[in-house]
């Protein structure tokens, strides 16, 4: 479904990806480990095209995603939920909500889509008055995912959707991605709790330094002893 | 005398605490760990010690004297110097005017700024790049030189917030290496770091807070044996 | 960033020539104004190129020195020259006080608050009769008749202007200043009390300007507020000289002074009458023309970009083939 | 007390032109964070076209609104795409760069309006320039109340646009967070267009309804612009409430200040204001009202 | 052909350009008709013009270049005062002469320079008219004063506070505002509550009709309203303030109907070819051209002391009045020249004072009811 082959990518003379190639098959749970800074959100970004790869090809179905503008990538069924949850702070959970359905598809279905994610997020009903800013730092995961999920995409893009969250709040959200991938979705998730990550994800890659310099399934790259040394601290 | 201590020392932020009631004290020599997981208040722990942020209430002593009234240039000429964990380089100069700026701490004049520097590049084994300009270095360097920055205003205290994040295991492991080294050159050191490999093996001591708070404190191994620190922090093994 | 040594003789010898090689006293009027706006201009970069405070209210030392010379000659009844003494400590004052006042404010707040300061100082200066005489403004009698002593005053004063900020942005303070341009966290973090050097930018940068200010007095023999205090004809054109010529370069202010100055004048005379007089009535929207041009296609102004103008220079003469990078 | 009474109506009733200058501005600085020091010189552009409609076509300037404010949002909008976004791509020293362009497109423009029309006084005199109502010996200008109305009506509709609509919702969020904007479909280099349009498009429903009871030459745009920053400083930036708020705070300023201490100082009154607001309410009154 | 060339500086551009174009007009319509008749004996004359956009260190600039590059024999035009002073001082320093047509602060002719002659009446004397006027019909006993804070307002408002000091006429309110005004009412609802029975404004032309407008707006009803010359005299005026306007005074240099010889021609000639309307501004201008071509004609030589002697010689009927440099008091090559009151009238200008050139007579006392109905 997501074909990334051999990027280059950076941010203006810092180059950080390199040569990165990788795939996320249809209905797949797919997960990127690495350290800090090892360029996952770059992968990310360079998926929704906000960072504009130097180098290589980025296909998603049967389009090529190389030059077409940032904000049309949403059209074609890509939902990106950002590190940092990138909320509209001054705007209420509802109006975060309204936006994530602007496409001409999602803007149709938004009556239903708001039942979803409300079915999805009970919390998100409570609070749909209050301003996005001073959510709890659950609350504002769960308001960003659920806008993800108002454009009614195939295929989701989650950096780091435990990002400080408490252990509690972090299962939550674990439940929360995994039941989502129930429902049919693609995800391609990156996250820093990789144990967990690498044992409810179909297929992981493993980039350092922005290289991918494994893959595998879940499960086999959690046996990996130089993943446990990396990553796990074991 | 505490080599340096904090007493009750509490921080809102309107209606969130970010930091309620820590007490810790670090010895003169030591490499003391803060660890905790994202947000529980580590590096605003940093901004309050270094006067970034006011605190809310308690107190903050160094070397004996209460430094959490003085603004953060003061504390530094006191001795306390640290990095940030979004490395904040002075991006249009090169890597030695960088090292450079920070050595004129103690150094007023140019040419002893310039030894200084040097000393302190060869020490983070920057050397070779001190005509580099700021912006254009690699993650590793960035983190080297932001060691860098704070070792050449020659403090007594140094505060590291996360400067292995992105490093490769090979270079964490040379980061830990000269964390032991400044260490040996006298200076103390309080550490914050999510890479548990390396906070498990220079750490004395460890401190672990969650939401503001301390959870658990010790040495490294009682620390990540605490089933508190294991359930907010380590994961269930 | 820094002009080869022989290029900076040759100025320096062209320049001290200059009224003895050409005898007219219109050229040495626009050099000796050119030589004013050298000092604001590099006064104005010292704090906004070099410190990052993007001053827009540069006019209050400009005229608080000009009105500290003038005020000596119609309040104190002593020569207007005094100011040449007092006006840059007396616009230092000044800028001490608004520095206290406005550097809480970052970035555009700080641009702001210079500007409403700025017109505050001139509405002030306008309606404060008894002081100032208002708009029937401050008049002297010039002492000299030739203007080969104001010239090299001029000279004199862009030249320690000059020569101070060099020596400063050489030093500990220049490390600091561009160290609180680049980020002031950061810059606090290594021992800078970023309050204390922006003062100090700040009054360095208001002495020399208030030393402008007197000199203009001297040399013009006649203020009124709306001269000295303009918000358009001092603080703006302060920072076109700091942008056309590049900030943060130490040649850029003095490149951005002859060249803003010298224009002007061509243009308001219609190319020395060579050309229509409708040049002249438009050279105000050529100048606005170079104003876009100049920051649209050269951020850093000649001297800042002065590397990436010789490679399209070079570039276009070898016609290499166009190179993605830039 | 008729001195005091005379003094707030007429503060106020300024207020309402003020706000229609300081909701432009709003826009543009709240959305853009974009310092607009052409602002002033758009309103006088905008005065021109209404102007030209007035005395070439016998339009009344209030109709003339239907034309100048498209006409200026066209401007406002090729201002924008083509000098002011290219900016955002460049790395320069100074972050200010943005506003020196504004400073440089305000003299074009106000060259280009000389050029054209010559430094010539100009004004647009209709039968109800000078009409007033009185009620208890105090006189309230028709113009003005009409202006006033205006005001709060656009300022209505905009708050309306940006709360209730969907484009409206999505300028609020590109000003919020332009990346996560992008992630959400939106063009936010096509916002920012449309923002300096609409802002244009204000501030040219001042000017045009500020013509008839004022009068018009190429130079008078200046102060306006310093106008629109008090006022968006003081209702804080992005706050259409704000702007009526803050235009009318800054009226009754004004006219306080000239009736009780100096006309000449009225508007170093209002700069004072404007500095302590900076200093002691960065956020304006926005702060203490949160709309 | 050889020409002989003298420079005008004005402003041609900024804020006062309006009345630098007046003024240039006025000074080319005077130029073909000397040329026409003959030139300067026979030679061309060649007026330079340089526009000294209304600031003083481009007014030097300007006069600098002249000067020494253009070798101009003579200067002429001199418009805001700042810059007329910045002129006059290069002029004197360079010894050349300098023949100023309106900049009008008093100081200009007070500093002993003797290259700088001024054919305009200085600030001080706008309200000599008026002030006859007022102890003859008027004799009021209060008086208003605003002003707009220019060189040329506070100057103004200094000497009529000096004049109501001398007659007795107690000043209740003085007041400047600057320049550009939107809402005088603030100002005005003060002097509505000092009632005073005389209000004296000296302003241009815009704020001339606002302060109008809304004094009629507040219902201010004085014994009368006088303009102290500029804005209050022009077309624009009237044309602004509509109905407002009516029965207001003013001082004024000039007027067309004035038995000046030619005065009349000059304003219907002007009008004539440009289309618009002219003032005493134009009149300074085109009075001074032939001023200057009166000296040129009479001059030994082209020698700038010669020619500062012709045009110290000087003594010939213009439109503007006869020119003849004097000392008055502190005040050394300056024109005498009297001035004089005009009165809005069914949107027309007309002379009011002094009795004997009056076009039409004076209306007083005012009925602002019946006016402003
Ligand atoms: N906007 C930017 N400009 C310049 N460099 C950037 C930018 N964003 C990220 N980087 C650099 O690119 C590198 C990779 O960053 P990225 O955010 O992709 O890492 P990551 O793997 O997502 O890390 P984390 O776990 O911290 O989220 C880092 O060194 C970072 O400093
Ligand atoms: N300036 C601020 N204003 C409001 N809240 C803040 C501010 N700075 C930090 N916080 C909040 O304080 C809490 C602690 O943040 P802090 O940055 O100290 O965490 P941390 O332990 O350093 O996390 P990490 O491991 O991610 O660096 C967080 O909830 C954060 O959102
Ligand atoms: C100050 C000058 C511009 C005033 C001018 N002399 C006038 O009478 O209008
Ligand atoms: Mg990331
Ligand atoms: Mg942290």
């Amino acid at each position: 479904m997501l074909r990334v082959e051999h990027v280059d990518a950076g941010y203006g003379d810092v180059q950080v990806l390199w040569d990165v190639s990788f795939k996320v098959d249809a209905g797949e749970f797919a997960v990127l480990v690495g350290a800090n800074g090892a360029g996952k959100s770059t992968i990310m970004k360079t998926i929704s095209n906000l960072v504009q790869p130097s180098r290589g090809e980025i296909w998603f179905e049967e389009t090529r995603l190389n030059g077409i503008p940032p904000n049309r990538i949403i059209d074609l069924g890509i939902a990106h939920v950002p590190e940092g949850r990138q909320l509209f702070p001054e705007m209420t959970v509802r109006e975060n909500l309204e936006l994530g359905s602007l496409t001409a598809r999602a803007k149709s279905h938004r009556k239903q889509s708001m039942e979803w994610v409300m079915e999805l997020f009970p919390r998100l009903r409570e609070r749909q008055k209050q301003l996005a800013g001073t959510l709890s730092g659950g609350e504002q995961q769960m308001c960003a995912i659920a806008r993800g999920l108002m454009s009614r995409p195939k295929m989701v893009l989650f950096d780091e959707p435990s990002l400080g969250l408490s252990p509690l709040l972090t299962q939550d959200i674990f439940r929360l991605t995994h039941q989502i991938h129930q429902e049919g979705l693609t995800i391609l998730m990156v996250e820093q709790n990789v144990k967990q990550t690498l044992t409810i994800c179909d297929r992981a890659y493993v980039l350092t330094n922005g290289k991918i310099v494994m893959e595998g399934k879940g499960r086999e790259l959690l046996e990996n002893q130089e993943v446990k040394e990396a990553f796990l601290g074991i | 005398m505490k080599f340096f201590e904090t007493r009750h020392l509490t921080k809102h932020f309107g209606g969130l605490t970010a930091v309620n009631d820590i007490n810790f004290e670090v010895e003169k020599g030591e490499i003391y760990g803060l660890i905790g997981p994202n947000g529980s208040g580590k590096t605003t722990l940093f901004n309050l010690i270094t006067g970034y942020h006011p605190s809310s209430s308690g107190e903050i002593l160094f070397q004996g004297q209460p430094i959490h009234r003085l603004s953060t240039w003061k504390i530094c000429k006191l001795g306390i110097g640290r990095t940030f964990q979004i490395a904040k380089p002075l991006r249009r100069m090169t890597v030695l005017e960088n090292v450079m700026t920070s050595a004129f701490n103690r150094a007023p004049k140019k040419s002893e700024a310039m030894e200084k520097a040097m000393e302190v590049l060869e020490f983070c084994e920057l050397a070779s790049k001190k005509d580099n300009s700021a912006k254009g270095l690699t993650i590793g360097d960035r983190k080297r030189l932001e060691i860098a920055r704070a070792l050449a205003t020659a403090p007594e205290l140094l505060l590291l917030d996360e400067t292995m994040a992105g490093l490769t295991p090979q270079e964490q492991t040379a980061g830990a290496e000269l964390i032991r080294k400044i260490r040996d050159s006298g200076i103390t050191i309080i550490i914050v770091e999510h890479i548990m490999h390396v906070i498990m093996n220079i750490c004395d001591r460890l401190l672990c807070i969650n939401y503001g708070q301390e959870i658990a404190r010790g040495t490294p191994a009682e620390v990540a044996n605490n089933q508190a620190v294991i359930e907010a922090y380590l994961g269930k093994e | 960033m820094k002009l080869p040594r022989w290029s900076t003789l040759v100025s320096i010898v062209v320049l001290l020539l200059f009224p003895l090689l050409v005898p007219s006293d219109y050229y040495r009027h626009i050099f000796i104004i050119a030589l004013m706006w050298v000092v604001i201009g590099s006064s104005w970069n010292l704090l906004a190129g070099f410190t990052g405070q993007v001053s827009f209210g540069h006019a209050i030392f400009f005229g608080t020195g000009a009105y500290t010379a003038g005020l000596c000659a119609s309040k104190l009844g002593i020569s207007a020259w005094w100011g040449m003494l007092l006006g840059g400590p007396v616009a230092l004052l000044v800028g001490c006080v608004i520095g206290w006042i406005c550097f809480r404010l970052r970035g555009p707040y700080f641009a702001l608050a210079t500007i409403a300061i700025g017109e505050i100082f001139r509405l002030v200066a306008t309606d404060w009769r008894s002081l100032t005489e208002g708009m029937e403004g401050i008049l002297i009698i010039q002492t000299f008749r030739s203007k080969i002593p104001y010239y090299y005053l001029a000279l004199f004063l862009a030249g320690a202007c000059v020569f101070v900020i060099d020596r400063i942005m050489q030093s500990k303070w220049g490390y600091y200043f561009i160290a609180i341009r680049e980020d002031q966290d950061s810059a606090e973090a290594i021992g800078i009390s970023s309050f204390r050097y922006k003062s100090l930018s700040l009054m360095v940068s208001s002495f020399f300007t208030g030393l402008a200010g007197a000199l203009y007095m001297n040399y013009m023999a006649f203020i009124d507020p709306h001269v000295v205090f303009a918000l358009h004809d001092i603080s703006i054109m302060a920072i076109l000289v700091g942008i056309i010529g590049g900030v943060g370069t130490l040649w850029g202010p003095p490149a951005g002074a002859f060249i803003m100055v010298l224009l002007q004048e061509t243009f308001r005379s219609s190319f020395f009458g060579l050309l229509p007089s409708w040049v002249s009535e438009s050279h105000v929207l050529v100048f606005g023309l170079l104003v876009i041009f100049v920051i649209r296609f050269m951020a850093n102004g000649l001297v800042g970009d002065w590397p990436k103008i010789q490679q399209l220079w070079s570039r276009s003469k070898q016609t290499l083939p166009a190179n993605g990078g830039n | 007390m008729e001195v005091l009474v005379q003094t707030l109506v007429s503060g106020i009733l300024i207020g309402g032109i003020y706000a229609l200058i300081g909701l432009g501005m709003t826009l543009i600085m709240g959305v853009m964070k974009i310092i607009n020091l052409a602002h002033g010189q758009l309103m006088m552009v905008a005065m021109y076209v209404t102007y030209v409609l007035f005395e070439h076509f016998q339009l009344d300037p209030y109709f003339s609104l239907l034309i100048a404010m498209p006409t200026l949002f066209v401007i406002g909008a090729l201002i924008q795409k083509y000098l002011l976004n290219p900016l955002i791509k460049v790395e320069s020293i100074l972050p200010e760069n943005q506003v020196l362009m504004t400073v440089g497109i305000g003299m074009v423009l106000t060259e280009i309006v000389r050029f054209l029309f010559h430094s010539d006084y100009r004004s647009v005199k209709t039968p109800y320039s000078t009409a007033a109502i009185y009620i208890q010996g105090i006189s309230f200008n028709v113009p003005m109340i009409v202006a006033f109305g205006i005001a709060v009506l656009l300022s209505a509709a905009l708050f309306f646009f940006l709360l209730k609509t969907d484009l409206g919702k999505s300028v609020r969020a590109t000003a919020q967070n332009k990346d996560a904007a992008i992630i959400m479909g939106i063009n936010a280099e096509w916002i920012t267009i449309l923002t300096y349009g609409l802002g244009s498009a204000l501030v040219a429903a001042a000017g045009t309804l500020l013509l008839p009871i004022f009068y018009l030459f190429p130079d008078i745009g200046g102060p306006f612009t310093l106008k629109a920053f008090v006022i968006t400083m003081l209702g804080g930036m992005g706050s259409t409430v704000g702007a009526i708020v803050g235009g009318v705070v800054l009226g009754i300023a004004e006219s306080l200040g000239a009736t009780y201490i100096s006309m000449a100082l009225k508007d170093a009154v209002a700069m004072v204001i404007f500095v302590l607001v900076l200093i002691f309410l960065p956020g304006g009154l926005k702060t203490l009202t949160k709309i | 052909e050889e020409t002989i060339k003298v420079g005008i500086i004005l402003p041609l551009t900024g804020g006062q350009a309006a009345f630098g174009e007046i003024e240039k007009n006025s000074f080319e319509l005077a130029l073909e008709e000397i040329n026409a008749a003959g030139g300067i004996n026979g030679k061309k004359l060649e007026l330079l013009f340089e526009d000294d956009t209304g600031k003083p260190e481009v007014a030097r600039s300007a006069a600098e270049k002249l000067i020494n590059k253009d070798k101009v024999v003579m200067l002429g035009g001199g418009y805001g005062s700042s810059e007329t002073f910045a002129i006059a001082g290069v002029a004197q320093q360079n010894r050349i002469p300098f023949l100023i047509n309106t900049g009008s602060a008093d100081k200009i002719t007070e500093q002993k320079w003797d290259y700088v002659f001024r054919l305009n009446q200085p600030v001080s004397d706008y309200s000599l008219g008026l002030e006859t006027f007022l102890a003859s019909v008027v004799q009021p006993k209060t008086a208003a004063i605003l002003f707009e804070d220019s060189a040329f307002g506070s100057g103004g408002a200094k000497t009529f506070q000096e004049t109501c000091d001398r007659m007795g006429i107690k000043v209740v309110l003085s007041e400047g505002y600057s320049k550009g005004g939107m809402d005088f009412k603030p100002l005005l609802v003060k002097v509505k509550e000092a009632n005073p029975d005389l209000i004296y404004m000296i302003s241009y032309v815009m704020d001339a009709a606002l302060l109008m407008t809304q004094s009629m707006e507040l219902r201010i009803m004085p014994k009368l309203f006088v303009g102290g010359g500029a804005g209050f005299t022009l077309p624009e005026f009237s044309k602004n303030a509509g109905k407002a306007a009516e029965m207001v005074f003013s001082a004024t240099l000039w007027y067309q109907t004035l038995p000046y010889p030619g005065a009349m021609e000059y304003y219907e000639k002007f009008v004539k070819k440009f289309g618009k309307d002219t003032e005493y501004h134009g009149a300074e201008a085109y009075s001074a051209a032939y001023v200057i071509a009166d000296t040129l004609k009479r001059t030994k030589s082209m020698d700038p002391k010669d020619v500062r002697d012709a045009l110290a010689a000087t003594d010939m009927k213009t439109v503007f009045g006869p020119v003849k440099f004097v000392t008055d008091g502190k005040k050394i090559n300056q024109n005498k020249l009297p001035t004089y009151l005009v009165q809005w009238s069914n949107g027309k200008l007309e002379l009011v004072w002094p009795k004997d050139v009056a076009s039409k007579a004076y209306v007083y006392p005012i009925e602002w009811e019946k006016v402003w109905k």
